[in-house]
């Protein structure tokens, strides 16, 4: 099987990930997109690495993970206030550039 | 479903690691990713598409799990592990709490709001899918150069070895980040408190000055002749308190009242005592005339419903009429 | 090095207007005796580079040189000649007067809420200063860059007197005063701001060309004169037509040339009428006094490509604003569209290229700033007697109000150059000139003069004459002293250069031969050129004896 | 001697300043002051043309030169005067006259509160006419020719109050304005021609430039001359210049400044003698505004307005003889000086006679007033007498003279314009009877009540005498008289005076060069066939107002006569064919610029409004419409790297 193919997978599921973020108004499920997103691109990475016959790319992918835990945190943390100042979680809501 | 499909995966799990260590890919890994990587991509479609955003949580869970074992299939132990672990385990996890916190029920409509941004999304990300799939198409890669000899001490040693040596400062710096995050996160979510906290004092003057109910509510009724949470209990006075009964089965009009009958046995319960200990007249409480047939079947209607109690009186008003 | 004379020029009107800023609130007086004062030290000092000014010395003169800014080329470089020199002095000259008559003009503001440092005087009489100190700033410059960073910043003060300042008496009532002035003010800033930025870009183009032909860029005009009369300096003809668009253009809308006039008439009506004088008298001089230093200075040869189209359109503005005064009914807004008539006959001799037309547009930027100070200035008292604009509401005016009525009729005469009056002269020399390069130009623009005495003596004819209105006579007193000793000295000026002219041709003409020199023209020779022989060789019968049998 | 010519100008010019600058404070001597000056310039003239005299002709000529005007380049304009015979004897008759009609004025403007202002305008007009007359060169010649025009525009326009009188004074300013155009371009043509347009060098070296550029310059001066002078087609304003003050109109509008155009025409003479086209056009014009005038002072019952036709024809008649070249300019000038006195005398009279008569200016309202007052009778009648060309009489001679020279042009040519001169002198002698009957003869028709349906009355005095009810005719003072009787002498000798010995002609020659005409037939025949013509001309007005008696409505009279009195017409053409579409052309404009010119730059501003407004609405605040722009800028940034693979 030709390794492409995991490469043609996380393009697929990054487009799809793209799409929900462009779709959705929840911003939690926004969120989840992204990190679909994020997943997609450590798939290609890993399998990169695997092409290449080196590390470097499981360590960028955990790099993206650990980023993308950092941003989970804030990301959510943010939502939360959201939430407390318009108790909504809707992206649209927050078209104001106050709260 | 996922765990379905985790469960055929497993026996298959070392033979991938086989794979993975060397160059070619074996059939089974082959069919592995057909399998898995249709239910990933009908995960992630979940994900997009599904209403509900715990749904699409458990789909984006179940999508990241097959991933890990893509990772594991591609000779990422390690990252394997991790992704179940922090990803599945951590962060998505976390996901499913702030969704609670937000309310569970909060499902997006699925009328759109902003004019035509469902379509320029599709069209974007079917361009943006159509364009990566053509670049993708465009990469020569005939086969694998497996990672057998990267991973001969190990996955997890050669990835230490290269974080702690080669990417050191990028890794220091992304601890760094993860603080700040942290740090980050506990300032954002971090309420002002705007008015200082009230003592018990100012409570209680608070309460007298609204002037509703100073002393704690009275218990559940516990005089009620069933002494269940649904019956209000009685005052000293033998009158039934709603207050008694918690607010929510109030709210929910779950509450039984307690019938004129139950307070006549009441009566005549107390009316026997009397007699027993030779009292005279144990002067009846709520002008009730002492009706001894009536004290007798108190007994066999116990624990029936206010509705029975109501259909009998009707028949026995008919029989009063006839 | 010398006494600086242009810098302390320039100078002292802004240190007024910096002075007369910081007089406390409650000092109205005070404040426009500062601002009087210094107008008029300015004004000695202008006489002072007049005299120091030596017809037949050096082109330029009190030349000052620093260097400013040593990137860009851009040096501190001040001097006059003779045309410079003569329009400082109109500029410090006009400048006393107009304050004068404006002396009561920011005493009725209102502040739109109570304000404890409220004080309009001041700000009016300072922005006035501040004016005064960056058109005698671009006069002087002989920098490029120099020059522009004043013509541009004239806006400023010019935008708040247009829109802070505009006289009471409007038609619709004070809140569409208002309105008006500060469409007006707006209209004034974006279309200069329009001009300005374009000759922005040719500016920056003119350093490129400056660095890439002469090594380091410059902008010093003398140097860059130097270098093409040497021949180390040549454009491409594309380059340098666009630039000299770039920098044309600019200058079009600030002397209002048609299409781009339709600020000025808003400009002038809205704004007091000393304002009004301030901008069409001094500050759009500036416009037509570039087109001859910068223009024809820098783009000889694109000059003279764009002659045919500038002269068209120089004699559209002649007719054009003429016959639109002819038919205003506000009386600030016919005087406009005369002076986009005049404008158009001081373009028309600039670019005539003859010494005639260009010594004749020179006096002309002279003449018409005093002529029309006189007419504007009068009519702003009449306007404000009465509390109008409209010409409709006057009416036997010259019964009651004889002295106005002349100062009036006498501004007028001089706006229609009668002769005898300054601008006679100034217009005979300009279309003499043009006529001896392009004959029908010549003529069309002289069907203007016809027209002039049209719409001035319309004005006056409803204004001044016919049976006295009742409320005309109860709200016009005569001339008061002060007003008298506004106009009086203008018109004594305007009849001095009606007789005695020379005291500025002589001034004024080396400098044009210069100009000619740039643009490598010679004045077109007569076809039968006689010796200018003296009367008693002159026997005028020989002359009809041979007119007779030839 | 030289030094004396700036005086001539300097003293009416010092009056004026004096007078108009002075204030109240001179108000009650200030006429005296006008009259004083106005002598003062005549008795330099006089003392400059006895000296003149003294010298034999050819050294009569001097110059003064004053400073340099306006020196730039190749462009000499100097403030000098020359004063040769031709300056001279218009200085004389400026500065005659004038004073005459100063001392006339002091009687006659007795009662105008703004009297102090009306001599200051009187002496601007005498200064701005000696200049005119005395300047060496045409630029200077220009000032006094607006300068005279200036001077006018302020006395017709004396009584502002009126509107017509306002009106009639830009109106009288403009058109002359389109004469100064013309002389003005003369000029230009001049200095391109000969690069100068001193009279010396011009003149003396006409003969150089080629014909064209000579007959360019012969009409300009003519367009020039028609302004200033009421010849067709720019005659319109005289006839309501007689708004002015009576004084006026014998001073600016009869003696002098109307005739300036017959001197700008004689003084270039050398160019028009070079230009025969420009003479013919010259002739034609003069031939036309003869008849016009004289069929416009038929029909006119204004006694001004008559005058105003009559002076019309007359200086026609000198325009007409001036165009005939060397055999006529002497005649031109003889003629105008002659005219000067009688036309003036008759306006004085005129004004005289208004001024008995409440100022009515309405003939039918006259009548039988020779007994009322005798001094104008007399001295009305001796100019009556002058200008019909009564044998013996100055106007005899003088219009006897052009009319021969006219016949002496030649040809067809000759012919035509003999006939033409001729049937002038008919009608002239027509108009003027019919003045003099309805004025001094026939029934006191004044006496009559009738409903007015008058001409506005002309002037304030009116508000004075007209307290007590009809009018009294009465002899007017002496201060009016004395000048009267002064220009009647005039009017009857001058003629005579001239003629003796060709005296005057030969007073001109050096200037204005002289050939003898010579007629077809006899001197003899022309002047027997011009007197008959008078008689008939008499003879049909007597029949006409003598005999029968003159109503005082005037009736509707035939299609000429109606047209007469509007002027033939002049004004409605002049309205239809200018001001009208002027008028439009104006209000358009007007449109145009605020909603074209103006409407293209407010339109650019409001498009540039609109686009950002629109622009604005991308950046609506919702994250996910920013995503799909990023994720659009994404996908083509890829498509852009994927071309450039594949390119």
């Amino acid at each position: 099987m030709s390794p492409v193919n995991y490469v043609y997978l996380a393009a697929l599921l990054f487009t799809i990930g793209a799409a929900g973020v462009l779709i959705r108004r929840n911003a939690i499920v926004v969120f989840m997109c992204i990190e679909l997103m994020l997943n997609a691109a450590n798939l290609t990475l890993i399998a990169f690495s695997r092409i290449h016959g080196n590390l470097d790319g499981q360590i960028m992918a955990f790099f993206v993970m650990v980023v993308a835990a950092a941003e989970v945190v804030v990301g959510l943390a943010i939502i939360v206030m959201m939430y407390r100042s318009r108790h909504s979680a809707s992206v649209d809501d927050a078209s104001l550039m106050k709260l | 479903m996922l765990s379905s499909a985790s469960t055929a995966y497993a026996a298959h799990i070392d033979g991938a690691a086989l794979a993975a260590t060397s160059s070619g890919t074996s059939a089974g890994e082959a069919a592995a990713f057909w399998v898995l990587g249709t239910i990933a991509v009908i995960g992630a479609l979940g994900t997009v598409l599904l209403r509900k955003a715990v749904h699409s949580a458990l789909c984006l869970a179940g999508t990241m799990v097959l991933l890990a074992l893509f990772y594991l299939a591609n000779g990422a132990y390690f990252l394997g592990i991790v992704q179940i672990v922090v990803y599945t385990g951590a962060v998505m996890m976390l996901f499913l709490f702030v969704l609670m916190l937000v309310g569970v029920s909060t499902a997006d409509s699925l009328k759109e709001t902003l004019k035509g941004q469902r379509w320029l999304a599709v069209a974007c990300g079917l361009g943006l899918g159509l364009l990566l799939i053509s670049g993708i198409g465009q990469a020569s890669v005939v086969s694998f150069s497996g990672l057998e000899a990267a991973n001969s001490g190990g996955n997890v040693q050669a990835l230490a070895s290269q974080l702690f040596t080669k990417y050191v400062v990028a890794f220091e710096v992304v601890g760094a980040l993860l603080t700040v995050a942290a740090v980050g996160a506990t300032l954002l979510t971090h309420r002002e408190r705007i008015e200082k906290s009230k003592s018990q004092r100012e409570q209680a003057e608070e309460r007298v000055r609204k002037g509703t109910q100073l002393p704690p509510l009275p218990a559940p009724g516990v005089y009620a002749r069933h002494n269940a949470v649904d019956r209000p209990g009685l005052l000293p006075d033998g009158t039934p308190s709603d207050m008694t009964v918690s607010a929510t089965l109030r709210d929910r009009g779950q509450m039984r009242e307690v019938g004129p009958e139950a307070l006549h046995r009441v009566a005549a319960l107390e009316q026997r005592t009397a007699d027993q200990h030779g009292q005279a007249d144990h002067g009846r409480m709520y002008g009730e005339p002492h009706d001894p047939d009536r004290d007798t079947d108190d007994a066999d209607d116990a624990g029936q419903g206010r509705e029975a109690r109501q259909a009998r009186d009707e028949a026995r008003e008919e029989e009063a009429a006839k | 090095m010398s006494f600086p004379l242009l810098t302390a020029t320039a100078a002292l009107p802004a240190v007024g207007a910096i002075a007369t800023a910081a007089v406390p609130a409650a000092r109205k007086r005070v404040a426009k005796w500062v601002a009087l004062l210094f107008s008029v030290a300015t004004l000695a000092l202008a006489v002072a580079v007049l005299v120091r000014f030596d017809p037949d010395g050096e082109r330029y003169q009190l030349t000052e040189s620093h260097s400013w800014i040593r990137d860009f080329g851009v040096r501190y470089e001040l001097g006059v000649d003779g045309i410079a020199a003569v329009l400082i002095a109109l500029t410090a000259l006009l400048l006393p007067f107009i304050i004068g008559a404006a002396w009561h003009d920011a005493d009725d503001l209102e502040p739109t809420r109570p304000n404890r440092r409220w004080r309009p005087t001041q700000g009016f009489f300072a922005m006035m200063l501040a004016v005064e100190a960056m058109v005698v700033m671009s006069f002087a410059a002989t920098d490029v860059f120099l020059f522009y960073v004043f013509f541009e910043a004239m806006l400023i003060p010019m935008y708040f007197l247009i829109g802070g300042f505009g006289d009471r008496a409007h038609a619709a009532g004070e809140e569409e005063a208002g309105k008006q002035r500060s469409y007006a003010a707006v209209k004034f800033l974006l279309y200069n701001l329009a001009g300005g930025l374009i000759m922005l870009a040719a500016v920056i183009g003119l350093f490129v060309v400056t660095s890439d032909q002469l090594g380091e860029g410059t902008y010093s005009l003398q140097q860059i004169v130097q270098a093409r009369a040497d021949g180390d300096f040549q454009l491409g003809t594309n380059t340098e037509r666009l630039l000299f668009l770039g920098f044309f253009f600019a200058f079009a809308v600030k002397a209002p040339l048609w299409p781009l006039h339709t600020w000025l008439p808003n400009a002038m009506g809205e704004s007091t009428a000393p304002v009004a004088v301030l901008i069409t008298a001094v500050v759009d001089k500036v416009g037509t006094f570039a087109m001859l230093r910068f223009c024809l200075g820098l783009f000889p040869e694109a000059s003279a490509w764009a002659t045919p189209v500038v002269i068209v359109l120089a004699l559209v503005s002649i007719l054009y604003g003429a016959l639109l005064a002819v038919g205003q009914r506000d009386m600030k807004r016919l005087i406009a569209y005369a002076s986009i008539s005049h404008f158009g006959f001081i373009v028309l001799g600039i670019f005539a290229m003859t010494s005639q037309g260009q010594s004749g547009a020179t006096l002309y930027m002279v003449f018409h700033g005093v002529s029309t100070a006189a007419l504007m200035l009068v009519a702003g008292f009449l306007i404000s007697r009465r509390g109008s604009r409209l010409i409709a509401d006057y009416g036997g005016v010259q019964k009651v109000a004889p002295v106005l009525a002349g100062t009036f009729l006498v501004g007028g005469l001089a706006t229609l150059s009668l002769p005898g009056l300054a601008p006679f002269i100034s217009e005979f020399l300009v279309l003499v000139g043009t006529f001896s390069r392009y004959p029908v130009a010549g003529i069309v623009a002289t069907a203007g003069i016809i027209l002039a005495a049209l719409y001035v003596l319309l004005m006056y004819q409803r204004t001044m004459t016919g049976p006295v209105e009742k409320s005309v006579v109860r709200e016009m007193p005569d001339l008061r002293p002060r007003e008298l000793a506004v106009v009086a000295p203008l018109i004594a000026l305007l009849i001095f250069f009606g007789v005695f002219p020379q005291s500025l041709t002589g001034i004024v003409n080396p400098a044009v031969e210069h100009t000619m020199s740039d643009v490598q023209k010679k004045d077109p020779k007569p076809d039968h050129p006689v010796a200018d022989k003296g009367w008693f060789d002159y026997k005028p019968v020989d002359g009809h004896a041979g007119g007779d049998h030839k | 001697m030289e030094s004396l010519i700036g005086l001539l100008v300097g003293f009416p010019l010092l009056g004026a300043a004096v007078l108009l600058c002075g204030g109240k404070r001179v108000d009650r001597t200030g006429h005296w002051l006008g009259v004083l000056l106005a002598g003062a310039s005549f008795v330099v003239g006089a003392v400059l043309f006895l000296d003149m005299l003294g010298k034999n002709a050819d050294e009569r000529a001097l110059h003064q030169h004053l400073f340099s005007w306006v020196p730039v380049e190749s462009f000499q304009a100097d403030v000098a005067f020359q004063l040769d015979q031709l300056s001279m004897t218009f200085v004389l008759l400026i500065t005659g006259v004038g004073t005459l009609i100063h001392i006339y004025s002091v009687g006659y403007m007795e009662h105008d509160e703004r009297r102090r202002r009306f001599f200051g305008y009187l002496n601007l007009f005498l200064a701005a006419m000696l200049l005119l007359v005395l300047a060496d060169n045409y630029l200077l010649l220009y000032v006094g020719w607006e300068g005279v025009g200036l001077a006018s525009y302020l006395l017709i326009g004396f009584w502002q109050h009126k509107p017509s009188a306002a009106v009639a004074a830009k109106k009288a300013f403009i058109v002359n304005r389109v004469g100064d155009a013309g002389l003005a371009i003369a000029i230009f043509l001049m200095f391109t021609t000969f690069g100068s347009f001193a009279f010396a060098p011009v003149l003396s070296n006409a003969t150089e430039a080629g014909e064209g550029k000579l007959t360019a310059i012969g009409l300009m001066l003519l367009l020039a001359a028609c302004g200033k002078s009421a010849q067709v087609p720019l005659q319109s304003w005289l006839g309501d210049a007689m708004e002015g003050p009576t004084p006026v109109s014998a001073l600016i509008h009869a003696a002098t400044m109307v005739t300036a155009g017959v001197y700008l025409i004689t003084r270039s003479g050398a160019i028009f003698n070079a230009a025969p086209d420009a003479q013919t056009v010259v002739v034609v014009v003069g031939a036309v505004t003869l008849l016009y005038g004289a069929i416009v002072g038929c029909a006119k019952d204004d006694i001004k307005k008559a005058l105003a036709g009559s002076t019309m024809s007359q200086i026609g008649y000198m325009v007409l003889a001036a165009g005939l070249g060397p055999i006529g300019y002497a005649f031109a000038i003889m003629h105008l000086v002659t005219h000067g006195f009688f036309k003036a005398g008759l306006f004085l009279g005129a004004g005289s006679v208004m001024h008995g008569m409440n100022d009515e200016v309405d003939m039918r309202r006259y009548g039988g007033l020779r007994k009322y007052m005798p001094v104008t009778f007399v001295t009305f009648g001796l100019g009556y007498l002058a200008i019909i060309g009564f044998p013996g009489l100055s106007g005899f001679f003088s219009k006897d003279q052009i009319i021969e020279a006219a016949f002496a042009k030649g040809g067809t040519q000759g012919w035509i314009l003999g006939a033409v001169t001729l049937l002038g002198a008919a009608i002239t002698a027509y108009y003027m009877t019919r003045v003099m009957l309805l004025t001094f003869f026939g029934e006191e028709r004044w006496r009559q009540k009738t409903p007015s349906a008058d001409a506005p009355s002309a002037e304030p005095a009116a508000e004075v005498h007209g307290e007590h009810g009809g009018p009294h005719p009465h002899e007017s003072p002496r201060s009016m008289t004395i000048p009267m009787i002064v220009l009647a002498f005039g009017s009857v000798f001058a003629g005579g005076l001239f003629k003796v010995g060709d005296s005057f002609v030969h007073w001109l020659e050096p200037v204005t060069q002289f050939e003898h005409g010579h007629p077809p037939v006899s001197a003899a025949v022309v002047t027997g066939a011009t007197v008959v013509t008078m008689l008939v001309g008499v003879g049909a007005a007597w029949l006409q107002y003598g005999r029968r008696p003159v109503p005082v409505v005037a009736p509707r009279g035939s299609l000429l006569t109606r047209a007469a009195r509007r002027d033939l017409l002049q004004d409605d053409i002049n309205h239809a064919v200018l001001v009208k579409p002027g008028e439009y052309l104006t209000r358009g404009l007007v449109y145009v610029d605020s909603k074209v010119v103006d409407g293209l730059v407010n339109g650019t501003a409001a498009s540039f409004g609109g686009l950002s407004g629109r622009t604005r609405r991308l950046q609506n605040g919702f994250v996910r419409s920013y995503a799909v722009s990023m994720f659009g800028g994404a996908a083509v940034l890829v498509a852009a790297t994927l071309l450039m693979r594949a390119v």
